[in-house]
């Protein structure tokens, strides 16, 4: 059987990083319709059971704040909360080298839970897609 | 922690436990059972005491238990047992998709030895009814097996009217009994069920003890699937366990005494935890309400995923499913099998209520799932209030 | 009363009663190990902890241990299982007629389904060389199953010897390790046994309770003997009794610390009995003495009638043959099987010694054999002194 | 499974009174060799396990003292001191009357060990037979 290593505080095993953002969720949310200089980036699908949405807001070129939302297992829900932490301050050059194999092993996620961190590269690599046509404005 | 898994598991009732601890104690009557000495025949009073513990609570002769390590064996040893005796090639079974596992699985193995078996559909309440049973019965049927509760959803299968119209038709009645001993009234004398499986820690005995009844009149034959010393009339071998059997017959002589006001207190709860989780909107029962037993209450609740769901309640010991699928991770095959999909079926919580629950755990637990509930759906980029 | 039986059956060690308490208490870690919330992964954590000792006994790895209600159980899962895996038509197996009637019976019930069984002769001292099981050998042969200490004679076979043999011409070995686990070293990194049983409630661990290894590598493979929710990796489904297991872990644990003194001590005591029962003339040893397990000493006396012996004997808790064939009264296959006539055989004592046997009770015990015999033979108006 | 009334008196659930003869085997032993006016009789044999002989000796036509030995299970030991105590003071034909049913119904002997009511009548009755010829011998 797989070693387990639940806590009183943690019961369900899950790696002690995933835990804490699964129940914190800092930057859940989003931002207020028509907010300037947000992009969104969304991946999954409802029937998949996980869907990631990010929403970042640029200011000179940066990622000034963050939001996102998510449905789907504690991992999914922890790698939104990482991913756009990770975003802050960021170019979107510095954003595009993000990859899933970076979020899990920072956020120890399982072989078998591989999928929440390609759902987290993929909403992000959407996210920067809808930068790209709208760059002159973003970087305004 | 609120503890609200009591169809997984119960603990001991302390009054079965000072019932065992003298079979565990070194100067107490540890010997094995079957040895022809005076030690070996004090251990064994106590189990034929326990057998008619056992017997009483379902209105059976102490002559028609069998004793297994569980309704596992019980029911493997009940549907292997009766196809072995009467041969399996071309042997046909009726039981429906929302049995436990360990009947599914073993009408699965049975498959694989040339039986045929048809899984009967039940109604979106979860009713298989009888005459879909009497339907779907061919002259080849030598077996109906159907739970009585259903340990996911908790409804209450019609068994009593069915087994007369197995009996006048001659198909063997086996009855997995698991979640109804001890919550419902069973009286074999008056339903004519020829095998049915109970397990001790369903209510309040030891784990890894259980019982399979064998009617003797008619005589119910099984080929036995223990094979060994020739222990149980020969029916299921092995050294029996003197204190678990001892366990076990205290356990069913308490909930003899208990049942009508465990029974009315459980559903008391059950109807509370129900009418305040209603505060939430979209949220959908399982199981025919007018059919509940009076310890379980499954809910399906929009929006949410089922694993989020779960870690978020860390303090709420509940279950999606049974404890068995659980680690599997699945949607409950056996909502499902009720036409909820996939989602639904995921994302939905198992309360099942023991002797220990109290009022002020079932508003909290209330107040705990609302309260993850709502942050769930709002933290879902899907959720549209 | 003076408990010589403990090859039928010990008393729980007080130190495994108190690593089983918490676990049969309300508040404490009573759920079920397979239900995914916190009590359950506690109750799981402690399955864990004891597979890993009882495989540490072994010299296994706690992922080769798989959890039954018994040694029964574990013997009727090892060959079913391997027969079932393999093919049962025309499958071969190699076993003794001096095995544990699990074994027997088991291997007569293949028999009914198409499978060959070859029974060895031991010789008169109760062994089956490696020899005869080599020659024995057709390249229909699937399974060996040889007991590693007899519970009726105690006669050690050489598994050390076969394995390896056994190993190279690719024939999965069982071994029913039962009266040999926590009485002589066991390594199976060193002997390469595919499959190999053992019972908690023989060395001090509660009844109701076995496991089987299953070597991993090279794996072994089984078919499912219990059918359903998918326990133990698929090869035994039901609850897992997580007091039951503590309490076995707890009893291996013990039982390899214990190993070489209690060893020591019981064969001792072993042959002080023996030299002190020699006052009777016409008395025989069963069992080749130069391979006898630490714990059991088995004499038959000319000259008396078995039941009237055990009965004229009623403060010693002895038996004749194993707890399970003493209920036929039937004089014992085993001594049969090793050329004792019927009434050699029926006239037979087994002594067997545990952890309370005192040097006191070895002496009472003689005297009052001595005593009995001595009358018996008196009455008898067969007796010619 | 059968009912067993086991006590630590009598752990076997033997019937009383089996118990208590077997116990105590009033009567047990043999005849000095040339003892005169005893008869012998003897059934059973040692392939069924049970062998009782019983000794009578006559003294004015009737049973003034017996012994028996037994080889056997105790109820075949129970049954031969039963058989010699009901035998003193009988003469050779109140001995005759009595029959298996008389001893299983006055020792509680079980189905099962319905033999063993019936080596002790087969025995009573070699030892009758053993007086007839020699009838006036001990009459005398
Ligand atoms: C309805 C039902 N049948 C069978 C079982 C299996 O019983 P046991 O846990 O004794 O193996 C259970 C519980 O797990 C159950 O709820
Ligand atoms: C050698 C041997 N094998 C198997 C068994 C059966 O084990 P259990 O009592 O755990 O079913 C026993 C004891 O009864 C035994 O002595």
């Amino acid at each position: 059987m797989e070693t387990v290593t639940a806590t009183d505080a943690n019961p369900f095993g899950y790696a002690e990083s995933i835990w804490r953002l699964f129940l914190e969720t800092p930057h859940a949310g989003e931002f207020a319709p028509g907010t300037p200089g947000v992009v969104t980036g969304e991946a999954g699908s409802k029937a998949a059971r996980s869907v990631l949405r990010l929403q970042l807001r640029f200011e000179q070129g940066r990622v000034a704040d963050v939001r996102y939302k998510a449905y789907g297992c504690p991992n999914s829900i922890a790698v939104g909360a990482w991913i756009v932490d990770w975003c802050l301050g960021k170019t979107p050059a510095e954003l595009a080298s993000l990859r899933a194999a970076d979020l899990r092993a920072a956020l120890e996620i399982a072989d078998d839970r591989a999928h929440c961190a390609l759902l987290g590269e993929d909403a992000l690599q959407a996210a920067l897609a809808a930068i790209a046509p709208s760059k002159n404005r973003v970087n305004s | 922690m609120i503890y609200l898994d009591y169809a997984a598991t119960t603990p001991l009732d302390p009054a079965v436990l000072q019932v065992m601890l003298p079979y565990l104690s070194a100067d107490g009557a540890f010997a094995n059972p079957a040895s022809t000495h005076g030690p070996g025949y004090k251990a064994r009073a106590t189990v034929e005491k326990a057998r008619a513990q056992v017997a009483a609570l379902l209105g059976a002769e102490a002559a028609e238990i069998v004793w297994t390590s569980g309704a596992t064996e019980s029911n493997n040893l009940a549907i292997k047992g009766a196809l072995e005796f009467h041969g399996r090639r071309n042997a046909h079974i009726v039981t429906s998709r929302t049995e436990h596992k360990c009947v599914l699985d073993t009408c699965r193995h049975l498959e694989t030895q040339g039986a045929r078996v048809t899984y009967l559909k039940p109604g979106a309440g979860g009713l298989v009814s009888p005459e879909q049973v009497l339907e779907a019965l061919t002259p080849d049927t030598v077996l109906v097996s159907l739970m009585w509760v259903n340990n996911e959803i908790g409804v209450v299968q019609e068994v009593q009217r069915l087994a007369p119209l197995l009996r006048e038709r001659g198909v063997l009645f086996h009855v997995d009994a698991v979640q109804a001993a001890g919550k419902l009234p069973i009286d074999l004398r008056e339903t004519p069920i020829d095998l049915l499986s109970v397990s001790a820690h369903k209510i309040y005995g030891p784990k890894g003890m259980g019982a399979l009844y064998v009617r003797k009149k008619p005589r119910a034959r099984l080929a036995p699937q223990m094979h060994g010393g020739g222990h149980e009339w020969g029916m299921r071998s092995g050294t029996l366990s003197t204190h678990q059997i001892a366990g076990m017959g205290a356990a069913f002589a308490i909930a003899a005494e208990r049942l009508a006001s465990d029974a009315g207190r459980l559903s008391g709860l059950r109807d509370r935890l129900w009418q305040r989780l209603q505060a939430l909107p979209r949220i959908l029962r399982n199981g025919d309400p007018g059919r509940a037993a009076p310890h379980i209450l499954n809910v399906s609740f929009e929006g949410v995923e089922g694993e989020a769901l779960r870690a978020a309640l860390p303090e709420l010991a509940v279950s999606s499913g049974s404890a068995c699928s659980s680690a599997t991770q699945e949607p409950s095959y056996v909502l499902r099998a009720l036409g909820r999909d996939d989602e639904l079926a995921n994302a939905s919580l198992r309360f099942s209520l023991g002797r220990g629950t109290t009022e002020a755990e079932i508003e909290q637990a209330a107040e705990k799932v609302i309260k993850q509930v709502e942050w769930l759906r709002e933290l879902s980029p899907l959720w549209k209030p």
